[in-house]
């Protein structure tokens, strides 16, 4: 059910140190959140394709990936065109399609698409574990990475469980309908699953304390900066700045 | 039913969880009407994935599965057979998510489109068979893993299958409980497949034992007879020789 | 009911954000270091089980649960919520980086509210006044949780009114199964576990 | 340390969980340096729960507990005691809770007040030991059963423990993995209490066996050989008798 699909490779992407990646996802989402003109847009989504491209992954599985998160996307096409205010562009029965309603939607595709891929390509290059003890050295508060490990750590165990139990009611004829039966055999489910992550939570804590432990937590990741990552840092930070003086001068 | 009818019929039958490594390969494998049968290998071997795969829990990556001599493909396929097959999972606990006894081993029936009261009915009568009386309203959670091992034999038996196929049966009870447990299933009139790492177990309650390996399933049928000492301590405690 | 990236205005992404930073301060201080097992242990049980899809007629939905994640957890939904998003935004790119404080809020703040409206009537020993106070805490977490997403879209852009409009009702069926759901599980930790619900969580370091 | 000294000095213990029912019912047990111990008993006899008394995880209701010659009453005595006894869970995914096998393995260690550095070493020196060399970065919860089991072993011993409790280290483990740990156990120079359902494990790794029944402890210290006829089926796999 969870799997890292693109976590796997040996591209430049994927060798990039973790916290590169990371601030340069972070920078690059939050610029391009924030514009609102094509002349910016457009080359960010180039830019994301770009990185893509450079991470060699496989382009059916990365589109599959967009489609399946595209759907919210799709929706506000549906009514963005007919509910911003502007000039009548076309007409279907009774509802009038503005230009600028058009305009603004493709804005907020081209917005999300290419924050997606960036997204892709940078944070899911990456193991989840990495990516944790990165932001643990990047001055995340520490309670909220070691949350982060432990909750994705037992995430594995949990849905083991889970599929366990949904087989083991498939085995004696459960199939999902629309009635009481089906809601509250789910609801037991997930109660079960409640008690048995509670428990285990009471022993791993156990476990824990037999070991020493004090509420206080170690690591050991360190990362070493490499010639590359500065490289690629220095090259993506002159881009993402490029796409604020493009964002600037559109507006002004 | 006729006697000596396939029930499972598996041919050539792949699978693998990753594309690094082949679980079942090729395996071919027949069960018929009456059989009981064993199954050993080493941990990691395949063999819940082989149970998973007979009740279309997972699907293989080539093969045939022919299930009571129908081809058996889709979910649909699959769902019809599992009221004829009941399967016990190797861990209790994923077995048992209802608060209590009764409404757990009821949940069977109730899925089969019984009313609740017969649903009820063939609960009680369930339980009563395993020398479960009274148990109805205890909290499958709070039982001891014994007790849970009986009651969920109790919910698969409630549903009144023509085949039983167990994972690993009498791991981590202890002796009372599983000769218990060896008993009952002795007396049971049906088809069956255990898989269990217990061979002593194995002799007591099937006619046959396989061994799986390498992604296939082999028989030894030889009766290999041998005659040798045991010695041990701690032969006060009251304690069984298997086999 | 995430946002998805690129869609939200950037003065709503930050109050968004500030508001999500106060919540998971909050969340945090209760939290204690040593309760960071059990807190993660229930949050991957939920997201877990918010991947569980119950049909609904010829569609299906899939769970929310922020309601009784509030009941069991209290403030420290926030930080368990927000880990639960960040994952699903690495593993499959629901939501993002920018859109994770206003998902946060949107979700985790109707919880919070649930834990304080319902968490003492849903321990009462009391059956049917319990029963309802469990249903009311599932139903009205999703239906908070739709106005926050409405409202976020709506001060981003006053087109998406009927965007907006339209996501309320769409979400009156889920409401409706949440409160089934809910009152079923609460019934369940009731007869199995009641210390499950007595807030051992929620109630601070 | 000074041999035969008192390391476990359980005296008069009481336990329940509930009103209802009295898990230890004045239990008394010593345990000596150098003592290798089986412990044996029914499902839910309050096995685990005694260890659990031994480390601190629960508290008596009455009774006295004396460890290394000191007596444990509150959290700080017992922390200090932890350092030294090593336990192993029944369930190895509640032990491994790192999300690499050297960052689980180093744990022990760092709470102990090591260095990072000192620590990883001690954490490859410890692997090396079990002949997990190379399990280093591998995540913990891809390991099979078997693996884990080690591995869980080696986060216990990472911490140099001069006792070592176990929960069914072999339960579920196919006979070659269970050979494996069987081996390893054996030549660990620790005292050790054991809980097993394997009787035959217990024999090969223990000196003496307790068995534990209605709250209580009770050994049986007498060596009571008896040869006995061993006729089974299956002969031909590759099988081993133990004992
Ligand atoms: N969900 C899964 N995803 C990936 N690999 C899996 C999964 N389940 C099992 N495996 C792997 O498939 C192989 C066969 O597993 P299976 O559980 O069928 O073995 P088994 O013979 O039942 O072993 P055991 O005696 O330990 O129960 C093992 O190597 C296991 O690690
Ligand atoms: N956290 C708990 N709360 C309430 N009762 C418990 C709890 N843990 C164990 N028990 C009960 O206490 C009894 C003793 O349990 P314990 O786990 O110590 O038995 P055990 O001898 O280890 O059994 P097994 O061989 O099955 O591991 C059982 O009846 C069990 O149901
Ligand atoms: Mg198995
Ligand atoms: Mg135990």
């Amino acid at each position: 059910m969870i799997e890292e699909q693109f976590s796997t490779g040996n591209s430049f992407v994927h060798s990039l140190d973790p916290r590169v990646k990371i601030i340069v996802a972070i920078f690059f989402s939050v610029v391009v959140a924030v514009s609102s003109n094509f002349a910016s847009l457009l080359p960010a989504l180039a830019l994301s394709l770009f990185l893509i491209i450079l991470g060699k992954l496989s382009f059916k599985k990365v589109l599959y990936r967009l489609l399946l998160v595209n759907r919210l996307i799709l929706f506000l096409w549906l009514f963005l065109p007919f509910t911003y205010k502007g000039e009548a562009l076309f007409k279907i029965g009774p509802l009038v399609g503005t230009a600028e309603g058009v305009l603004y939607a493709s804005q907020i595709t081209v917005k999300c698409n290419a924050i997606l891929l960036a997204m892709i390509a940078l944070l899911s290059t990456t193991s989840v574990f990495t990516l944790g003890h990165a932001m643990g050295q990047l001055c995340f508060p520490d309670k909220i990475i070691h949350l982060f490990l432990f909750t994705y750590r037992y995430i594995h165990v949990i849905s083991q469980e889970y599929y366990r139990l949904i087989n083991a009611m498939k085995m004696r004829g459960f199939i999902p309908r629309t009635n009481l039966h089906t809601y509250r055999s789910y609801a037991y489910l997930v109660g079960m699953l409640l008690v048995r992550s509670y428990d285990r939570a009471e022993r791993i804590h156990k476990a824990m304390i037999c070991r020493g432990f004090n509420g206080k937590y170690h690591t050991l990741s360190r990362f070493s900066v490499k010639m590359g990552d500065i490289l690629y840092l220095s090259v993506m930070l002159a881009a993402i700045l490029g796409l604020v003086i493009l964002q600037w001068k559109a507006i002004a | 039913m006729e006697s000596n009818s396939l029930i499972i019929n598996l041919k050539n039958i792949s699978f693998s969880y990753s594309a690094d490594k082949l679980i079942l390969d090729h395996l071919s494998f027949q069960l018929h009407s009456g059989d009981r049968v064993g199954l050993v290998g080493p941990n990691g071997s395949g063999k819940t994935t082989l149970f998973h795969i007979i009740m279309g829990l997972l699907r293989p990556s080539s093969g045939k599965i022919e299930l009571f001599d129908k081809p058996a493909n889709e979910e649909k396929d699959f769902r019809e057979v599992r009221k004829k097959i009941g399967l016990l999972f190797q861990d209790a606990d994923d077995q048992l998510f209802s608060p209590t006894v009764l409404e757990d081993v009821a949940f069977g029936p109730l899925n089969l489109g019984k009313s609740p009261e017969e649903a009820i009915g063939i609960a009680l009568e369930t339980l009563a068979r395993l020398d479960l009386s009274g148990f109805e309203n205890r909290i499958t959670y709070k039982l001891s893993g014994g007790e849970k091992r009986l009651v969920s034999l109790a919910t698969v038996l409630a549903m009144d299958p023509e085949v039983l196929l167990m994972d690993e049966p009498t791991n981590g009870l202890d002796d009372e409980t599983e000769e218990k447990i060896t008993d009952i299933l002795k007396g049971l009139n049906l088809s069956c497949i255990f898989i269990s790492h217990n061979l002593d177990f194995l002799f007591k309650t099937t006619d046959r034992i396989y061994a799986m390996a390498n992604g296939k399933i082999s028989l030894d049928e030889e009766l290999v007879p041998h005659p040798h000492i045991h010695v041990h301590k701690f032969g006060r405690l009251p304690h069984e020789h298997k086999s | 009911m995430h946002i998805s990236e690129g869609v939200l205005s950037a003065p709503v992404l930050v109050t968004g954000a500030a508001l999500a930073a106060a919540g998971i301060s909050i969340g945090l201080k209760k939290m204690g270091y040593e309760k960071i097992p059990q807190v993660a242990v229930l949050s991957s049980a939920f997201f877990v089980a918010s991947l569980i899809h119950v049909p609904i007629g010829p569609s299906s939905v899939h769970l929310v649960l922020n309601g009784i994640n509030g009941l069991l957890l209290g403030w420290l939904c926030f930080p368990s919520i927000l880990v639960a998003l960040a994952l699903q935004a690495i593993l499959f790119q629901f939501g993002g980086i920018t859109v994770l404080g206003i998902n946060t809020v949107n979700m985790a703040l109707p919880g919070v509210i649930c834990y304080y409206l319902f968490s003492k009537l849903v321990n009462r020993d009391g059956g049917l006044l319990s029963l309802v106070a469990a249903f009311a805490c599932g139903f009205l977490s999703v239906c908070f949780s739709g106005i926050l997403v409405a409202i976020s879209l709506v001060f981003t852009e006053q087109s998406f009114m009927s965007v907006a409009k339209l996501i309320i009702l769409a979400h009156l069926p889920v409401m409706i199964i949440e409160g089934i759901i809910t009152l079923f599980c609460v019934a369940f930790l009731k007869r199995v576990k009641p210390e499950v619900l007595g807030g051992i969580y929620g109630k601070g370091a």
